[in-house]
C-alpha cells in the first residue's frame, strides 16, 4: 500500500532517536555529578574537599571535563618527535619526504662517530604547513630517531608558526605514536596514556646500543 | 471596546487598569488607578501591553524552536545537536541571531530596490496576526473573531506573495526559479487545505474557531482523519517544510528564493518561516487536536493540553524533516492536484451526508460516525495509492530488485 | 582472466587489410602508422570485427623523439585486452591523430585531455578544447620540455 | 506557452555538485534543455608531480585523488608499479590490502549512497548514519595506518606494516554490526515511495550506450552487464574468494542506488573469506628496497575500484621516478555521459542523476 515506505522510514529515524549518538563533544563536555566523580576518580568527599566549585557546577550537570576520540596508536599526528641523541644528520628525513619541507643544517662532531653523534645538528625545521603527514621520513630514518607524534592540536594564526624549530623539536614532551616502530607497539606502548612519556632515547630505538661491526654491517654492506 | 472585552486576556489587564465598574468581579488584586472618564488610554495600554507580550512570546519561541528542531533532529540523526554555548546548548539561537544581524547586508546590483526589502517584512507581519486569535484556552484568547477558520486560512496564504516578491526582486536565477515554484506550490495546496478545513467548519458548524475547539467533542483528528491528514500534509506544503521544501531545494537551488538575502532580510525569512511553523501547529492544534480540550476528569488547565499537542505537532514536522527527501515540482503539484484534492472532496461529502443523517449526533452516533470516516479514510487511501503512486511519479515505478551476475 | 594479447596475436587478429599499417609487432603492443584515412576504419573494424567494445584507457606520452598515443582496449565479451600504441608528431610540433570518438564515446573526455596537458591535436572531435585548464593557458605542462 | 530558456551556472560552489564541479545547463522552465559539465578547478598537476618523485613518495600523491577511496587507489598504483618491477608481493600483504580495499569500498559506497540521498532532499539523516558507519571503518584504517583519509598503507610488495592486534577483534566486531545497519538503511530508503518515485525511470542508460562511452564500475552494473574486473580479470587473491555481482535491470538511478547498497553486503562476505584465509608471514618481501628502480617498459593494471576501472599506466625509463604516470580515471570516465543522461528531465534529476554517477572531483581533475 501506497505510504508503507515512508512509515518505514519513520520507525527507523524514531528508533535512531532513542538510540546511541555516535558525536563526542570535542575538547570538553558537560557532566553531571556522577561523570565528574568517574573523571576524576575521586570519592565525593574527596571531590568536595579538593574542588569545591567544580563540585557546586557538577551539580547542575555544567562541570566540564575534557574529551578527546579514542586515538590509534599508530595515528599520525601534526607534532613530529625527535630524539637528538639518536640522530646522525644524514638527512634521509629530508631526502625522502615528498614535499621537501625538512631542513637540515649540521656541521661535523667533535666527538666520536658513533650512533647518536656523528654530526651535530645545528638547524632541523619541519613546516607542518606544507606537511601531509605521509610519515614517509619516520620510515627512511635509519636509527629511529624522528617520530610521528600523537597530538593533533597545533593550529595557529601564522603561517611561520607551523614551522617547528629544532629548539621546540628538543624541548617537546615526547609521546610519540608507534606509526613504523613495531618495537614499541612489541612493548605495547601507548601514547595518549597519562604516563606515557618518554625521557630516555633509549627506550625508543630499535638498536640499543650497536657495536661497531653492526654499524659496519648496516651502512657500509647493506647500502 | 465591546468585542474586545469578550477576551478573557483583555479584560484581566484591562480590569487591573481602569477603574471601570462593570468589570469588578474580575478584579483580583484593586490597584486599577485609570478613571472610567480615561476608559481609551486603558484600552490602549492594554492593548500595547498584548502587542507587546505576543509579539515577543513569538519571537521567543521561534529561538526556542530553533534550538529546538537543531537539537531534535540532531537526536533523529543520532548525533549530540547544538551543544556548546549554553546549557543544552540552549543559547544557540541567540548567537545565531547576532551573527545574522553584524553580518553586511548585500543588496545585488540588479534587484529591484523596494521590492526587495518589502519582501522579508511581508514574510513576517502577518503571522503575528495569526496568534492573537488562536484559543490557547477556554478562555484563553485575545480576540475572537467570528470568521476566525476564514481569517486564518487567509492569513497564512499570503506568504506566497512574500515569497514570489523575494524570488523576482532579488535578480537571481535560483530565486526566481524559487519563487515561481513557491506560487505553484503554495496555490495548489491552498485548495486542498481550504476544503478539509471545510469539513472542521460542518462539524463546529460555526467559524469562530472558539466554537470549532468546543465542538470537538472527538478530536477531529480521530473523527475525520482524512480531514486531518489532507490538511497535514497541505500545511506542510504551505510552510514550505521537507518533503515539499522545493522553494528553498537546497540540494538543488541553493536557497531558493532567499539566495541573494544576507543579514537581517535573511534573519527576517528565516523568522517568518519558523513563526510560520508555530502558528500553522497552533492552527492544526485547534482545528484537529481539540485545542485546549483535554481529558476532563484531570485538574489540569486546558492551556497545558493546548501547549503539549502544540510541541507534538511541532515534533512531527521535525520528524518529517528528519525522515522524508524532498519530492520533486511535478510531482508535488500531481500530489495536490490529483490526490489530495480529491481525498479533500471526499472527506468533506462523507462528513456532509454523515452531518445530514446526523445532525444533532449523541456520543454513540459519533462513535458511529467516526468508524465510517475511518473506513473511507483506509478504504481511499489504498484506492488512491493504487491509482495514484502511478500517476503521482511522472515516471513509471515498480517494484525493482537486482539480479545477480551468473558465474 | 582478462586475456591480454600479445603484439603477434593482436596482429593476427585484425583484419588483412590494415596490415600495412603495422609499423612493428612488440612483445605486448602493436605499434600502427599514424594514418588519416585508415585509422579510423581500423579501429571501426577492432570494435564490430574483433569485438572491443570497451576503451580502457587513451593516453600518451611524450618520449622527446616523438609522442606516442596508447589506446587499452578491452573485450567485455570475450574477456580480452590489447594494446596499441601510435607514434605522432616525430617534429615536435602541431602533433596530431585522428579522433575515436565516433567509435567510441568514452575517447571524448580523455582525448580532450590529452590535448590540454600534451598537446596532441584529434581532427574530428566534437569539442577538442582544453578540459582541465583554462582556456588561454600557454603551453601543455605534461610535455617533457615544458618550463613553467 | 511560448517560454524563455534560461541559462545557469551551476557550480563550481553549490551545495550538491560534490566538490568544485561547474555544469552550465539551460532550462526551459524546469526542463533541462542542455548541459555542459566544465571540470578543471581542482587540477592539481598530480601525473606531472609523479614525474618528479620516487615510486613510494607517489602512493602519497594517489591518495588524494578519489580522496573517498584511498585504498584502492593505493592498490592500483602498487600493482602497476609491481607489475613493472616484477616484483612478486608476500601474500599476508596482499590480504591486507584486498581486506582494507574491500573495506574502503564499504565506505565509498556508503558515502556515495549518502550523498545521493542528500542530493535528492533529504535533511542528511541517511547521510549520517552512513557516515557512522564510515567513521568505524576509518578508524579501523586509522588502527592500520595511523590515518583516516589519506592512508598511504601500500608500499610496493604489501603493506607497510602489519594491522595491530587490536585490529581484529574491531574488524570482526564490525562485519557484525553491519548488516544490522544496512538493513535499517534498507528500511528507511530502498521502499522509501518518494525515493522509488524520485529515481526509477530516470536518467536511464542503457547497456550500449554505457560501454561504448566507457562507464565502469557500479554504473555499469547498473545497466546490467556483468563487468567486475575482481570476476573478470581477478587481481590480488580475489580468484581465491566467491562474492557475487548485483546487476541493475534498468539502468536508472534506482539502479545504481540497489547495486550499491548490494555491493556493500557482498564486500563484507569478501572480508569475511579474506579473514578465513590470512594465514601469518611476512607482509613485505625482504628484498624490496626502499628505493624501487624498475627496468624500462611501462605497465597498466586496472582493478575494479569503488567507482569503476581505476589504472595507472606507467612507463619507466629505468630511473627512480617513472618517466610518465596516466591515470585512468573512472569518475572522469563516467561523466561523460551526464549530458545525455539528464536532457528532457527536471531541475531536481539532474543533481540526483549526478548524484547517482558518484564522481569525485579530485579524481576527475587530478
Amino acid at each position: 500500500m501506497f505510504g508503507i515506505g515512508l512509515l518505514k522510514g519513520l520507525f527507523t529515524t524514531l528508533k535512531n532517536l532513542f538510540g546511541p549518538v555516535f558525536t563526542v563533544q570535542y575538547p570538553n563536555k558537560k557532566v553531571g555529578l556522577l561523570g565528574a566523580l568517574k573523571f576524576h576518580k575521586k570519592t565525593p568527599a574527596n571531590f568536595i574537599k579538593t574542588q569545591p566549585k567544580d563540585f557546586v557546577k557538577s551539580l547542575a550537570g555544567l562541570h566540564e571535563v575534557p574529551e578527546y576520540p579514542d586515538q590509534a596508536t599508530r595515528f599520525r599526528g601534526q607534532d613530529f618527535n625527535w630524539f637528538e641523541d639518536r640522530c646522525t644528520g644524514c638527512a634521509s628525513c629530508a631526502k625522502y619526504c615528498p614535499l621537501g619541507i625538512i631542513k637540515i643544517e649540521t656541521k661535523p662532531s667533535t666527538r666520536d662517530a658513533k650512533e647518536g653523534s656523528s654530526y651535530d645538528i645545528d638547524v632541523f625545521d619541519i613546516d607542518i604547513g606544507r606537511c601531509m603527514f605521509c610519515g614517509l621520513c619516520v620510515e627512511a630514518c635509519p636509527f629511529d630517531a624522528l617520530h610521528m607524534g600523537s597530538g593533533f592540536e597545533r593550529a595557529n594564526e601564522k603561517r611561520n608558526g607551523l614551522v617547528i624549530p629544532v629548539d621546540e623539536l628538543r624541548t617537546a614532551i615526547k609521546t610519540p605514536s608507534t606509526w613504523f616502530r613495531p618495537q614499541m607497539e612489541n612493548k605495547n606502548y601507548r601514547p595518549k596514556e597519562n604516563d606515557a612519556e618518554i625521557k630516555d632515547y633509549r627506550d625508543i630505538g630499535r638498536h640499543e646500543k650497536p657495536s661497531d661491526d653492526e654499524l659496519t654491517e648496516r651502512w657500509v654492506n647493506e647500502r | 471596546m465591546g468585542p474586545a472585552r469578550d477576551s478573557f486576556l483583555f479584560e484581566i489587564v484591562y480590569c487591573h487598569l481602569s477603574k471601570d465598574p462593570s468589570c469588578d468581579s474580575v478584579r483580583y488584586i484593586n490597584f486599577s488607578f485609570i478613571p472610567v472618564e480615561l476608559n481609551w488610554l486603558s484600552f490602549s495600554l492594554t492593548a500595547f501591553f498584548w502587542i507587546f507580550a505576543f509579539v515577543n512570546a513569538a519571537l521567543i519561541s521561534v529561538l526556542m524552536l530553533i534550538w529546538g528542531e537543531r537539537r531534535l533532529i540532531g537526536k533523529f540523526q543520532a548525533r549530540l545537536g547544538p551543544n556548546r554555548w549554553g546549557p543544552l546548548g540552549l543559547f544557540t539561537p541567540i548567537a545565531d541571531a547576532i551573527k545574522v544581524m553584524f553580518k553586511e547586508d548585500v543588496e545585488p546590483t540588479l534587484s529591484d530596490k523596494l521590492i526587495y526589502v518589502l519582501a522579508p517584512i511581508l514574510m513576517v507581519v502577518p503571522v503575528f496576526m495569526i496568534f492573537p486569535v488562536i484559543p490557547y484556552g477556554a478562555k484563553s484568547f485575545l480576540t475572537n473573531i467570528s470568521v476566525g477558520v476564514v481569517f486564518v486560512l487567509a492569513i497564512t496564504s499570503i506568504n506566497s506573495l512574500s515569497v514570489l516578491m523575494a524570488g523576482w526582486a532579488s535578480g537571481n536565477r535560483f530565486a526566481i526559479i524559487g519563487g515561481i515554484r513557491a506560487v505553484a506550490m503554495l496555490l495548489s495546496y491552498e485548495i486542498p487545505m481550504g476544503i478539509s478545513a471545510a469539513g472542521v467548519v460542518i462539524i463546529a458548524g460555526s467559524l469562530s474557531l472558539s466554537e470549532v475547539v468546543e465542538a470537538q467533542i472527538i478530536p477531529n483528528a480521530i473523527f475525520q482523519p482524512l480531514g486531518f491528514l489532507v490538511f497535514l500534509v497541505a500545511s506542510t506544503a504551505e510552510l514550505n517544510r521537507s518533503p515539499f521544501d522545493i522553494t528553498e531545494a537546497e540540494s538543488e537551488l541553493v536557497a531558493g528564493y532567499m539566495t541573494d538575502y544576507s543579514s537581517m532580510k535573511f534573519g527576517l525569512f528565516y523568522l517568518g518561516e519558523f513563526m510560520a511553523t508555530i502558528a500553522s501547529s497552533a492552527v492544526i492544534v485547534t482545528f484537529y487536536l481539540s485545542g485546549w480540550r483535554g481529558p476532563s476528569f484531570l485538574p489540569i488547565p486546558g492551556e497545558f493540553w493546548f501547549f503539549a499537542k502544540w510541541i507534538g505537532v511541532i515534533a512531527i514536522f521535525i520528524w518529517f524533516r528528519a525522515t522524508f527527501p524532498r519530492l520533486r515540482i511535478d510531482q508535488i503539484m500531481s500530489l495536490a492536484w490529483k490526490g489530495l484534492f480529491e481525498l479533500s472532496l471526499i472527506n468533506i461529502l462523507v462528513i456532509a451526508l454523515t452531518m445530514a443523517i446526523w445532525p444533532d449526533p449523541t456520543s454513540t452516533q459519533l462513535l458511529f460516525m467516526t468508524g465510517i470516516n475511518w473506513a473511507v479514510f483506509i478504504g481511499s487511501i489504498y484506492i488512491f495509492g493504487k491509482i495514484l503512486s502511478p500517476n503521482l511519479t511522472g515516471n513509471k515505478i515498480d517494484k525493482r530488485k537486482v539480479v545477480y551476475g551468473l558465474d | 582472466m582478462t586475456k591480454e594479447l600479445t603484439g603477434n596475436e593482436i596482429k593476427s587478429a585484425i583484419n588483412d587489410k590494415f596490415n600495412d599499417l603495422v609499423i612493428s609487432i612488440e612483445n605486448d603492443h602493436l605499434v600502427i602508422k599514424n594514418d588519416k584515412e585508415k585509422l579510423l576504419d581500423f579501429f571501426n573494424s577492432l570494435k564490430t570485427e574483433n569485438k572491443f567494445n570497451l576503451l580502457s584507457s587513451v593516453t600518451s606520452v611524450d618520449y622527446m623523439s616523438k609522442f606516442v598515443v596508447v589506446y587499452h582496449l578491452t573485450s567485455i565479451d570475450k574477456n580480452e585486452s590489447l594494446i596499441i600504441k601510435i607514434p605522432c608528431g616525430e617534429s615536435r610540433k602541431e602533433p596530431s591523430i585522428v579522433s575515436v570518438t565516433s567509435v567510441w564515446r568514452g575517447a571524448e573526455l580523455q582525448e580532450r585531455e590529452i590535448y590540454d596537458l600534451m598537446g596532441i591535436y584529434f581532427h574530428d572531435h566534437p569539442n577538442m578544447k582544453r578540459l582541465l585548464l583554462w582556456e588561454n593557458f600557454d603551453g601543455h605542462p605534461l610535455r617533457k620540455d615544458f618550463v613553467n | 506557452m511560448s517560454t524563455e530558456l534560461v541559462t545557469m551556472n551551476i557550480g563550481p560552489i553549490h551545495p550538491s555538485t560534490h566538490g568544485v564541479f561547474r555544469m552550465r545547463v539551460t532550462f526551459d522552465g524546469e526542463t533541462i534543455i542542455d548541459a555542459e559539465p566544465i571540470i578543471g578547478y581542482l587540477h592539481r598537476g598530480s601525473e606531472k608531480l609523479a614525474e618528479e618523485r620516487t615510486y613510494t613518495q607517489i602512493v602519497t600523491l594517489t591518495d588524494r585523488m578519489d580522496y573517498t577511496a584511498s585504498m584502492t587507489n593505493n592498490q592500483a598504483y602498487i600493482l602497476s608499479v609491481e607489475k613493472l618491477a616484477g616484483i612478486k608481493p608476500a601474500e599476508r600483504g596482499v590480504w591486507l590490502r584486498m581486506i582494507a580495499a574491500e573495506l574502503q569500498r564499504i565506505a565509498a559506497h556508503s558515502v556515495a549512497i549518502g550523498f545521493l540521498i542528500n542530493d535528492l532532499g533529504a535533511w542528511h539523516t541517511p547521510l549520517l548514519y552512513l557516515l557512522r558507519e564510515r567513521e568505524k571503518i576509518l578508524e579501523l584504517f586509522e588502527m592500520m595506518c595511523g590515518a583516516r583519509i589519506t592512508n598511504s598503507y601500500l608500499r610496493p610488495g604489501g603493506v607497510f606494516m602489519d594491522a595491530p592486534d587490536e585490529f581484529w577483534p574491531s574488524l570482526n566486531r564490525f562485519l557484525d554490526e553491519m548488516p544490522e545497519r544496512l538493513n535499517d538503511i534498507e528500511n528507511l530508503l530502498t521502499d522509501n515511495e518518494i525515493i522509488v518515485s524520485r529515481t526509477q525511470n530516470v536518467a536511464v542508460l542503457n547497456k550500449e550506450d554505457a560501454i561504448n562511452a566507457s562507464i565502469t564500475g557500479p554504473m555499469l552494473r547498473a545497466s546490467g552487464v556483468d563487468w567486475d574486473l575482481r570476476h573478470r580479470n581477478p587481481y590480488d587473491f580475489y580468484d581465491k574468494v566467491s562474492f557475487r555481482r548485483p546487476l541493475g535491470t534498468v539502468g536508472d538511478n534506482n539502479d545504481r542506488y540497489l547495486v550499491r547498497l548490494h555491493e556493500i553486503r557482498e564486500s563484507l562476505k569478501i572480508i569475511e573469506q579474506c579473514l578465513d584465509l590470512i594465514e601469518p608471514g611476512p607482509i613485505k618481501p625482504e628484498e624490496v628496497p626502499f628505493l624501487v628502480r624498475p627496468d624500462e617498459g611501462d605497465s597498466y593494471v586496472p582493478i575494479e575500484a569503488p567507482k569503476g576501472e581505476l589504472g595507472f599506466y606507467l612507463v619507466s625509463d629505468g630511473g627512480i621516478s617513472p618517466f610518465r604516470c596516466h591515470v585512468r580515471a573512472p569518475s572522469l570516465m563516467n561523466l561523460t555521459l551526464l549530458r545525455d543522461m539528464v536532457i528532457g528531465y527536471k531541475i531536481a534529476d539532474l543533481f540526483v542523476t549526478f548524484g547517482s554517477v558518484d564522481v569525485n572531483m579530485g579524481e576527475v581533475d587530478r
